[in-house]
């Protein structure tokens, strides 16, 4: 069980820096947007799993209320970049 | 009970590095948006839930989790990708055909 | 179509909120009812104007079971569509063949609508981009016909055909 | 003419220069030692000015105080700790589960109430400098993003009233939970065609919660003679009814903090214009 926790816990690692890579490279802004989103809904995931495996209940409001703020900034981010464009014209 | 859930989660882990990988390897925008948030989605999702199964008690809370995440990412990706449409943002040279108008014209 | 009155949406609102409550504090005991029905009723008071589209008979037991049946169709719908899209990602070559097309909607209320956009846009391979009265843009990450009954067909019409059963 | 104004000016800084002085020289001039003097074998408690505070709630010590008030610090490891028990421990010294609440409201209620004056008077300072402000200009949001935003916001709402109720038991409470409203305004201001600024209807609801942190307060003044003194039982711990004033206090916390979070906001989107 353990190793198995190890290994999942790798991959999803692994797939962040993956993520955080386009964050770094991403030639427009959307780009490094799109790669936010990706990296707060993976930690989400990951959140639960640790909650799971330190068996604390506690953790899972608090992923609760991480997945709500990530989606409002999220979104924050995408109005922010539809209105600048429309108020340069 | 746990070899369900071993099965969801391991399904969740899988879709989520193929996502990230789509994010690395998509030419343009809108096709790293197509292949990346979806796939996390689902990685994200079925995690939650093969939690919820390893662990009864929790079902309930995980499953409000979820659905949560799944009401909320498509709203975030479509914004994100008519933001960049209307940002002008180039599509890939493979592409047939654009039939979306840019809305300038009409206000 | 007519419009719901207040007392409807409030009560929808009123039920929506408590089953809300029971599901955030699940092992629940009777106080935890009494301060959720407390304060469910509070927040439906400010919140009954935001359920626009909804009333006493969105309850018909018709509509609920085809909501039912609707989340495992469409579960199963983002599975297929996920392994389709892994297939071209770990190809070498990249098989895509990406366009934005326009298809055409029937359903009328905005949530209905909503619905769909959230549906098409799960699925992987397709990206609603726009909606704009019936028309429906969408991004496409590999179709071969481009034309409009094409899209209307193979994108749109198999969400609309399970989405009727509980959305106008 | 202006020369007499700048005389005035001047004289009324020098006496005030004198004032103080005359206060520092009495601070520094008063004979050391003339305090309270703490005799270390056999303390005598009620001399200290916090004693009122030490005692606050605390029935149990109390109790204890009363038999053995002159040996209590020599006897400390003595006293036995009972062995606290979720859901089954009866009229514990605070009786929340969660022991940073008890200790941020229930033992440091006073600071409480300071912090939430610090952001009201944080929050006014912010309207009174965004008054004259525009109108934020966002483009109009799509279908999908008004009928989401319609729909996902009585819920956050619901969430955030379940993570202030239930301050005193999870992790959380009144500030993050009054943080996670005013997120849902937020999202409001984002996802609506044409959302009026409430500005009247926020002050309001601040108000009336802040006017029911200081009652809860006063109440316990008049009844057990300290200020924010808990009046209630403390019932059993780990139940959603338990832990007396506190629940009531994480409550009244978070709808001011949601409050005034939510005003915040809206004068940074154009608060001035109605």
């Amino acid at each position: 069980m353990n190793t198995l926790y190890w290994i999942w816990s790798i991959i999803l690692s692994i797939s962040i820096l993956m993520v955080l890579t386009r964050f770094i490279k991403g030639p427009a802004l959307p780009d490094r947007v799109i790669s936010l989103d990706m990296f707060t809904t993976i930690t989400t995931g990951l959140l639960v799993l640790i909650s799971f495996f330190l068996n604390n209940y506690i953790l899972l409001d608090v992923s609760l209320v991480y997945a709500v703020l990530a989606f409002i900034s999220v979104l924050i981010m995408a109005r922010y970049l539809e209105s600048t464009n429309e108020e340069e014209k | 009970m746990e070899i369900i859930g071993i099965i969801l989660i391991s399904i969740g882990v899988i879709f989520s590095t193929l996502g990230a990988l789509g994010l690395i390897r998509m030419p343009d925008i809108y096709n790293r948006l197509q292949t990346s948030t979806k796939a996390t989605t689902l990685g994200a999702f079925s995690t939650i839930i093969g939690v919820g199964f390893m662990h009864p008690a929790w079902l309930i809370k995980t499953i409000l989790i979820a659905f949560f995440i799944l009401m909320t990412a498509p709203i975030s990706s479509h914004n994100l990708g008519k933001a960049a449409h209307k940002a002008g943002i180039p599509l890939t040279d493979k592409t047939q055909i654009d039939e979306c108008p840019q809305k300038e014209e009409n206000k | 179509m007519e419009k719901n009155n207040w007392f409807g949406r409030w009560i929808y609102s009123f039920i929506i909120l408590s089953v809300g409550w029971l599901l955030f504090t699940f092992p629940y005991n009777q106080e935890e009812l009494i301060v959720g029905l407390i304060a469910s009723f509070v927040i439906s008071l400010f919140t009954a104007n935001f359920f626009k589209e909804f009333g006493l008979k969105s309850f018909s037991p018709m509509r609920i079971i085809g909501l039912i049946l609707y989340i495992p169709y469409i579960l199963w719908e983002i599975v297929i569509a996920n392994l389709e899209v892994a297939k071209i990602v770990l190809s070498p070559n990249l098989p895509i063949k990406p366009a934005i097309v326009k298809a055409k909607t029937t359903l009328k209320s905005d949530f209905g609508k909503m619905l769909l956009a959230n549906s098409i846009t799960l699925t992987p391979g397709t990206l609603t981009l726009d909606i704009d009265g019936d028309d429906v843009y969408i991004h496409c990450l590999k179709i071969e016909d481009t034309s409009e009954e094409n899209a209307t067909k193979t994108i749109t019409a198999k969400f609309e055909k399970h989405l009727r059963r509980f959305v106008v | 003419m202006k020369n007499t104004q700048g005389m005035v000016n001047a004289f009324f800084a020098f006496l005030l220069v004198v004032i103080l002085g005359i206060f520092f020289f009495n601070a520094i001039n008063q004979p050391l030692g003339n305090g309270l003097v703490l005799n270390k074998d056999n303390p005598d408690l009620s001399k200290r000015v916090s004693i009122h505070y030490i005692l606050k709630n605390v029935h149990n010590a109390e109790d204890y105080l009363a038999q053995h008030k002159s040996s209590y610090f020599r006897n400390r490891d003595k006293v036995k700790s009972s062995n606290l028990e979720f859901g089954k421990t009866k009229n514990a010294e605070s009786g929340s589960a969660n022991e940073v609440t008890s200790i941020v409201v229930n033992y440091r209620g006073f600071d409480t109430l300071g912090e939430v004056t610090v952001l009201f008077i944080s929050i006014l300072g912010l309207g009174m400098l965004l008054h004259e402000n525009k109108k934020k200009y966002w483009a109009k949001p799509s279908l999908i993003v008004r009928t989401g935003a319609n729909f996902l916001f009585p819920f956050i709402v619901l969430f955030g009233v379940y993570v202030f109720v239930h301050g005193h038991l999870t992790p959380g409470g009144g500030f993050p939970g009054g943080t996670i409203i005013a997120s849902a305004a937020l999202l409001l201001i984002l996802g609506l065609k044409d959302f009026k600024n409430k500005l009247t209807m926020t002050k309001i609801i601040e108000s009336l919660a802040g006017l029911t942190f200081a009652g809860l307060g006063l109440v316990g003044l008049f009844t057990n003679g300290s200020f924010l003194t808990n009046f209630l039982p403390s019932g059993t711990m780990g139940l959603l009814v338990s832990s007396g004033i506190t629940a009531l206090i994480y409550i009244a916390v978070g709808i001011k903090v949601a409050a005034e979070l939510s005003s915040g906001i809206m004068e940074m989107n154009g608060g001035g214009e109605e």
